[in-house]
């Protein structure tokens, strides 16, 4: 009973969150409605056992991304909505795009069987031995690429702002 | 520009040494300091239970003086008034009138004596400025007080005890300015 | 010290009026400062060359301030510069006047930095204009005060004091 | 269901430890900061001035909430109620003393020793500086927005070094839970501290402490004589009486968990000796002692340090978290893995 | 909550397809905002959203499939987000601060 | 700024924190006990006297033993205003501005002789006396007061604290005071 | 008087209507720097443009305690006029105090003995430590560090005292009159500066190792704030701000007056006019004092405490009351009917700020026809905005500290 109900409330906590974001005028609101949907899709982490990559989720997201994100938003006062509208039918589009593509998929996937839960669960999947086991075995390399591409991130950044500094 | 006097020397050294550099022993040398400090005896007075002793030349709350026999010295000259770059004192001076000489020193004498204390600012002149020996300030401290009328003091509120125990001792601030005659 | 020739009260009044001549309306000393009374006209040019002449180096502009004269028909404003020759130790003193319907002077802030707020406060406090100034506002009392304080026909007094009775004063 | 019951009751009194511990910290601050200065601090209110911060309390509840009409209501209050609620969801993981045998049930003195506890620490504290940067923001007033900015850079700078020396401390632990890293400092002479093996991860995280914490020489989001009351210039009455509160909660905490990572927790020198003699209880009592002993060594360090040196300037804080700490940090990390690797 | 139940029974409780149609839910969410708004960072978190619902269902599959794989893809996936975001921002910031806007289509101008 | 300051009656004092009468409960002397020793005062200082404050401060005198040692230079925060040196006509606005910023309860007290009456500056920049602005709760004498008078000041703000009745901010009597500020 | 909207003080409650266009407000903050922050210790306004922490540009606005002091002295007969200049820079009252005694004993013609000079010397240098210690510790303060300044304050008590004993004030003192002092100094006296100049030095080193090196301190502070030689000229700084920026004028060597001549003291003197150089230039300052201080002792010549001057000293309360010219010199001396001749005076001294210098035109009444102050914070002030240009918010702060811009002074 338990488990039913916060996976139902988590997931309609997420779906609501998500649609207020992109709805919501004022930009600073958006990232905390989108915190809010990062939250519950943490929580679902947990209750698939994955409390690793469920803290991570939050460390990385919640605790850096998101700030960048409201850091942006504060420093360069952008949180008033933007004075251009887009015209009213492009809107109706866009809403009818996404719930179109929802549905198609939906429909594309409503019968398609994805089994029922396994039998035998491992229940150390989601720990952090296992996972380290993994990540530093079969993608060792894999791994070591994303650290290259963060380093490459870094200096593009630092790329960035070195210009701007040297234009003014 | 050229030196202008033999007399001077650099003062500031900003190159850091390499410990210096290094933040932790300042900090350290400086958290030395404070728990010697932490451990020292305390130089609080607490006021209102202990109080710290006044110079005998205290400029406070002034009074106004008699003299031996508890006669009024205030001659209602006016010269404090003219003295006080506040204009805080004001006087109405009246002629002493028979039966009256053990009341007031001199012929004429003070009906009113204000001080408007808000605006005084003990800078002393009005105390220098007295020929008659009658106004002076005291050590003791100006009180604060809720209302701004109650702070024009009234010559009965300035005025000291007629008793001669409860005169206010200003022998000192006397005998110091006589002594800066000599 | 420096080694340049020790120059005097006395070089100084010589060598202006060896230059200046008759635009120098007169000069004296006083209490061991030189009182030069100059015309508006020939500061500048005056001042350039008291700061710029080698030997005499008046390159520090200790004050500058207003002075009302009402009694002086016709001269009733002045403005009083003080200079000081660091290198000679040596300090002057400049007056310039000007009646009331001219109160024009020009700057000095081209010369000096510092001579900005100190003009601004003089054009405040008497209302000289100083031409040429890049910012010339009231700068100590409110921005709409609408007279010059410091003219000797304002009184001192604010009058919205309460607690004074004046009949007990003279003043 | 007495796990559970226990459980809860634990949470109740670390709850009221948490803010007992933040409320005469406040008090102590002063104390201290008198002392040190020699003077002799708030003594008026009860017998010592033992009754200020209750006095405080009372006060800023009686205060009246003013919310700034330009500000953005919600956001306003919700900034002190985030920044309250992460400060005090941390103390979960620390284990606060022995297991003891409760009904004949091994019961920990700890709410829940999560396998990833010092991640979950992590998590909430990166979730801090949420009720700063909201607060700050919602105030509408550019000193408690530079406050604001001020703190989330600070704080993710600084979360960068204080991870990599908790990674060396994994490393060297091999756990990460924090009941582990504790109970592996286990030892005779107390020499199994951590701070023995990891002298320079110990000071950096330090220093990532007092960052996060905000604390002296870090407190430039508050610097009074820069930014008046940096992000919560803006607030009165209890609101700004949480962000004070959790300030001291966050201090408390920090002084935990330094605690527990580097000076072996709950441990203390020949505990197996003196836990021989004594009963199972009393010994957690004591050991509870000793793990708030130490905590509160360190808060004092904490106020001793503030009162004692000047604060950095915002670049020169950037530049020892980016250019001398997280270098550091990662040399300390590569150090420990060659020993480890070198040892095995 | 892990406590109380086992994690197979909880599995049990909630189908795979679930999962699947809340990550489609979110999914579609974030690309009707990456459509609908004109604020790029509103776009970007559009992005973000989406992201996440993949790694939603990578988790899922991961643990309904007993394959820890799945879970690293997303460790990966963390990771380019990361690097997407603090590079994509910097250009942002950088684009606000040359033409005072946020606005996307601001951009389909090639020279300002 | 529209206040004509003849027209403003100075404040009378007492009648305004005891006015109504009624006896202090319990909870409102614990309250008030607990407020009196918890002043975070607002140091308006803009003179010679705020000098004498830090040596209040300081710790041959310090405020602190009184609670009152943290300073609070937002007015939010603040519970005492305390003016200190001269106020001018220029900055007058300021002060009343810092006064309305101030949260219930707020206490003012005017420190020196320029604050409360405008001292020897009766001169045209000046504001003879804060009370043409701000309504003052005590007035502290002296040119600057000495760290003495100071506290003596602060003393009389906490019987002030002590004996205000919590329904005092809500009272007509003090809407009207306000009022006559042309406050709120 | 000035409008202030109550929404912009929602907004930003230190602001003062200041509105920009909206594409500057896009690209700039604009941040309001006083009149009440905490920072400006007196009360002046900085309006900053800011481009994130960097200060872009400054506007000063002063005046939020101008008094008319100039204005004042011209309606208070000359005896009166100390308690005006007590409030000039009240961190160095006896300073300015002197400084206006000196004038007008050049005015009318007064010579000072020999011990007058040397009690003035001490009373002086007193009062410049004072100054100093208010500084320098604010400095730390603002830097963060505020335990130094309860260290040092304490010393200040003890001057304060000092002050005391000898007139029976504390920080506005009223210390001197026409021609001296109005008492001796006492045994009290005496003893107190020896133990000040005994007990002080080692509280001083305490705050010196509690900040000079430490690098916190020092990175805080070093070019910072910074201005050259050429412009402080320009600006006409002196004092330890000039000083600081490497030129060694001071009024006492290049002027000397009160018998400065007679002390051996140096000049401490900044390489590069930065707020590290003006907090080294008055920690040296303070040495120095202590130095003269020692000097003047050690000479103290015997003597009158006052010159011998009947005519513009008040005569001792005996003669008053039993003499009758002592009693019309009195009445004329406080009526202010003495005779003062005419004429234009410039006389300065080394205060607390720099020079501080008193131009008094008479015209032979009781009260100023003129006076002028040179107050050198006003002066200096102005090259603020230059100073702080390209800095960040701390650093603006931590130089404004450091300029020791006294309100009273500034805004006369």
């Amino acid at each position: 009973m338990i488990t039913e109900i916060s996976f139902y409330s988590l997931s309609f906590l997420a779906i609501v969150s998500s649609i207020l974001m992109i709805f919501h005028k004022n930009a600073m609101y958006s990232v905390l409605f989108l915190l809010i949907c990062f939250f519950s899709v943490a929580g679902l982490y947990v209750m698939l056992n994955a409390q690793f990559l469920g803290i991570v989720h939050i460390i990385v997201y919640a605790g850096a991304i998101m700030v960048l994100f409201l850091y942006v938003i504060m420093f360069l006062n952008m949180s008033s909505p933007i004075t251009i509208r887009k015209s009213k039918l492009i809107m109706l589009a866009a809403i009818c795009t996404g719930l179109m593509f929802l549905f198609v998929l939906f429909a594309a996937l409503w019968s398609v069987p994805f089994g029922h839960a396994p039998q035998q669960v491992d229940q150390n999947i989601g720990l952090a031995k296992t996972l380290g086991k993994v990540l530093f075995n079969e993608y060792l390399i894999p791994f070591e690429v994303t650290s290259v591409l963060f380093l490459s991130g870094m200096i593009g950044v630092v790329i960035f702002n070195k210009k701007e500094t040297e234009n003014e | 520009m050229q030196p202008l006097s033999s007399r001077s020397k650099i003062v500031s050294n900003k190159t850091m040494s390499w410990s210096e550099r290094l933040y932790i022993p300042a900090i350290l040398a400086g958290l030395k300091v404070t728990l010697h400090h932490l451990f020292k005896k305390k130089v609080t007075v607490s006021y209102p239970e202990q109080t710290r002793p006044h110079s005998k030349f205290y400029r406070g709350r002034h009074v106004l003086k008699r003299d031996d026999q508890g006669r009024e010295n205030c001659t209602a000259c006016g010269l404090c008034a003219i003295a006080c770059p506040a204009e805080a004192i004001t006087m109405v001076a009246e002629e002493r009138q028979k039966g009256e000489e053990t009341l007031y020193r001199e012929e004429k004498y003070a009906a009113e004596y204000n001080i408007n204390m808000l605006r005084c600012i003990f800078c002393g002149l009005c105390e220098e400025a007295c020929p008659k020996d009658a106004i002076y300030l005291t050590d003791t401290i100006s009180t604060s007080g809720y209302n701004r009328d109650t702070f024009l003091y009234t010559k009965d509120m300035l005025l000291e005890g007629a008793l001669p125990e409860t005169r206010i001792d200003i022998q000192a601030r006397r005998k110091g300015q006589r002594e800066g005659a000599m | 010290m420096s080694k340049v020739e020790k120059t005097d009260n006395q070089f100084v009044r010589e060598s202006i009026q060896n230059q200046f001549g008759p635009a120098v309306k007169s000069i004296e000393e006083s209490y061991g400062m030189l009182d030069i009374v100059i015309s508006k006209d020939t500061l500048i040019p005056v001042i350039t060359w008291l700061k710029k002449t080698e030997t005499l180096r008046f390159q520090f502009l200790t004050s500058l301030c207003g002075v009302h004269y009402p009694e002086q028909k016709e001269f009733e404003f002045s403005v009083v510069y003080h200079l000081h020759s660091l290198t000679q130790n040596i300090r002057i003193r400049i007056h310039i006047f000007m009646p009331e319907s001219d109160l024009k002077v020009p700057t000095l802030t081209t010369l000096f930095a510092g001579a900005n707020w100190m003009e601004r406060e003089t054009f405040e406090f008497y209302g000289i204009q100083f031409t040429g100034h890049p910012d010339l506002r009231t700068i100590l009392n409110v921005e709409d005060m609408n007279y010059h304080p410091l003219r000797k026909q304002y009184p001192l007094v604010d009058n919205t004091r309460t607690d004074k009775d004046d009949k007990y004063f003279g003043r | 269901m007495t796990i559970l019951v226990f459980k809860i009751l634990l949470v109740l009194v670390l709850f009221l430890i948490s803010l007992g511990v933040a409320a005469y910290s406040t008090y102590s601050e002063r104390k201290v900061a008198a002392f040190i200065q020699d003077r002799l601090g708030p003594n008026r209110a009860g017998p010592f001035g033992i009754l200020q911060p209750i006095a405080d309390g009372i006060k800023m509840i009686m205060k009246e909430e003013i919310i700034p009409l330009t500000s953005n209501k919600i956001l306003f209050v919700a900034g002190p109620a985030i920044t309250m609620i992460t400060a005090l969801m941390t103390s979960a993981v620390i284990p606060w003393g022995p297991s003891v045998t409760i009904d004949g049930m091994k019961v920990p003195l700890q709410v829940a020793d999560i396998n990833i506890g010092i991640l979950y620490v992590m998590g909430v504290v990166s979730l801090g500086v949420y009720g700063i940067m909201i607060g700050g923001w919602a105030s509408n007033n550019k000193y408690a927005l530079l406050g604001a900015v001020r703190a989330s850079t600070q704080m993710i700078s600084y979360e960068l070094a204080m991870g990599m020396s908790i990674i060396a401390i994994i490393m060297t632990t091999g756990s990460l839970s924090i009941g582990d890293m504790v109970t592996g400092q286990h030892g005779t002479w107390g020499m199994g501290w951590n701070i023995f093996v990891q002298p320079l991860g110990f000071l950096i995280f330090l220093i990532c402490a007092f960052a996060e914490c905000n604390r002296t020489p870090f407190d430039l989001p508050e610097s009074e004589t820069e930014l008046v009351g940096g992000y919560h210039t803006e607030y009165s009455s209890m609101k700004l009486g949480f962000y004070l509160f959790a300030e001291y909660v966050n201090m408390f905490i920090s002084s935990a968990i330094i605690t527990c990572l580097y000076f072996g927790g709950y441990h203390f020198p020949f505990m197996d000796k003196v836990s021989a003699i004594m009963g199972e209880v009393p010994f957690a009592i004591l050991c509870v002692m000793v793990f708030f002993l130490k905590i509160l060594f360190f808060i004092f360090f904490f106020m001793w340090v503030r009162w004692t040196i000047p604060r950095f300037r915002f670049d020169q804080l950037m530049n020892l978290g980016w250019k001398v700490l997280l270098p550091l940090s990662v040399l300390n990390m590569l150090a420990t893995g060659t020993i480890i690797v070198l040892n095995s | 909550m892990n406590e109380l139940l086992e994690l197979k029974d909880q599995l049990r409780l909630i189908p795979l397809s679930h999962y699947v149609f809340l990550c489609l839910a979110l999914f579609s969410i974030g690309m009707t905002g990456v459509l609908l708004r004109r604020n790029m960072i509103i776009v970007f978190l559009s992005i973000e959203l989406m992201l996440n619902s993949v790694n939603l269902l990578a988790v899922a599959f991961s643990v309904y499939h007993n394959d820890p794989g799945a879970q690293a893809f997303v460790f990966f996936n963390m990771v380019v987000a990361a690097a997407e975001v603090a590079v994509g921002l910097a250009m942002l910031v950088m684009i606000y601060r040359n033409i005072k806007t946020i606005d996307i289509n601001a951009l389909n101008r090639l020279k300002w | 700024m529209g206040i004509n300051p003849e027209l403003i009656p100075i404040k009378n004092g007492p009648e305004m924190y005891t006015g109504e009468g009624y006896g202090l409960t319990q909870i409102e002397k614990v309250i008030g006990l607990a407020r009196a020793n918890s002043i975070w005062p607002l140091p308006f200082a803009t003179s010679c006297c705020g000098i004498e404050f830090m040596a209040t401060m300081a710790a041959t005198y310090d405020l602190g033993r009184f609670g009152a040692e943290r300073l609070s230079f937002s007015p939010r925060q603040a519970d005492l205003l305390m003016v200190m040196g001269t106020i001018a006509k220029k900055m007058g606005p300021v002060l009343r501005q810092v006064y309305i910023q101030m949260a219930e309860p707020k206490w003012v007290i005017a420190v020196g002789a320029c604050a409360s009456s405008g001292g020897i500056f009766d001169t045209y920049s000046v504001l003879q006396g804060i009370d043409k602005v701000i309504p003052v709760d005590v007035y502290v004498p002296g040119c600057p007061p000495p760290p003495e008078a100071i506290l003596d000041g602060i003393l009389k703000i906490q019987d002030l604290i002590k004996q205000e009745p919590i329904r005092r901010r809500e009272s007509p009597q003090y809407k009207e005071l306000l009022a006559s500020y042309d406050i709120q | 008087m000035i409008n202030i909207s109550d929404d912009n003080f929602h907004n930003d409650h230190r602001i003062n209507g200041h509105v920009e266009p909206e594409e500057d407000i896009r690209q700039y903050n604009y941040l309001n720097l006083g009149p009440t922050h905490p920072a400006t210790h007196g009360i002046f306004q900085n309006i900053l443009k800011m481009d994130g922490e960097i200060i872009v540009e400054a506007e000063p606005t002063i005046g939020y305690i101008h008094r008319a002091f100039e204005k004042l002295a011209e309606n208070r007969p000359f005896y009166q006029i100390p308690t005006i200049t007590d409030r000039l820079n009240y961190c160095s009252a006896p300073i300015n105090n002197i400084g206006w005694h000196l004038t007008i004993e050049k005015l009318l013609g007064v010579e000072t003995p020999k011990r007058v000079d040397y009690l003035r010397v001490i009373i002086m240098e007193l009062a410049r430590i004072a100054d100093h210690i208010i500084c320098n510790s604010v400095i730390a303060v603002d830097t963060g560090a505020l335990t130094g300044f309860l260290y040092v304050f304490q010393w200040r008590e003890k001057i304060y005292d000092i002050y005391e004993e000898i007139c029976g004030a504390r920080l506005t003192t009223n210390i001197g009159r026409i021609g001296g002092f109005e008492r001796d100094f006492n045994e009290t006296v005496f003893a107190r500066i020896e133990h000040f100049l005994k007990e002080f030095p080692a509280a001083l080193k305490e705050f010196e190792s509690l900040v000079m090196r430490n690098r916190i301190f020092m990175d805080r502070t070093i070019q910072v704030g910074g201005i050259s030689a050429e412009r402080a000229l320009e600006y006409s700084f002196t004092g330890p701000n000039l000083r600081a920026a490497g030129v060694d004028y001071d009024v006492r060597v290049m002027t000397p007056y009160c018998s400065y001549e007679d002390f051996d003291f140096t000049i401490p003197l900044g390489s590069s006019g930065d707020t590290y150089d003006r907090f080294c230039v008055r920690q040296e300052e303070m040495w120095q004092s202590l130095s003269i201080i020692r000097q003047a002792l050690k000479n103290l010549p015997e003597g009158n405490f006052h010159a011998d001057v009947p005519e513009f000293y008040l005569p001792p309360k005996e003669n008053v009351y039993n003499s009758m010219e002592g009693l019309i010199w009195h009445f004329k001396i406080v009526m202010g009917e003495i005779n003062v001749p005419k004429g234009q005076v410039y006389q300065c001294v080394e205060g607390g700020n720099g020079e501080l210098g008193f131009y008094l035109i008479s015209d032979g009444g009781r009260q100023p026809f003129r006076l002028h102050f040179r107050r050198p914070c006003f002066i200096y002030y102005q090259a603020y905005p230059e100073m702080i240009q390209g800095s960040m918010l701390s650093d603006a702060i931590l130089t404004m500290s450091s300029m020791n811009v006294i309100a009273g002074e500034l805004d006369a």
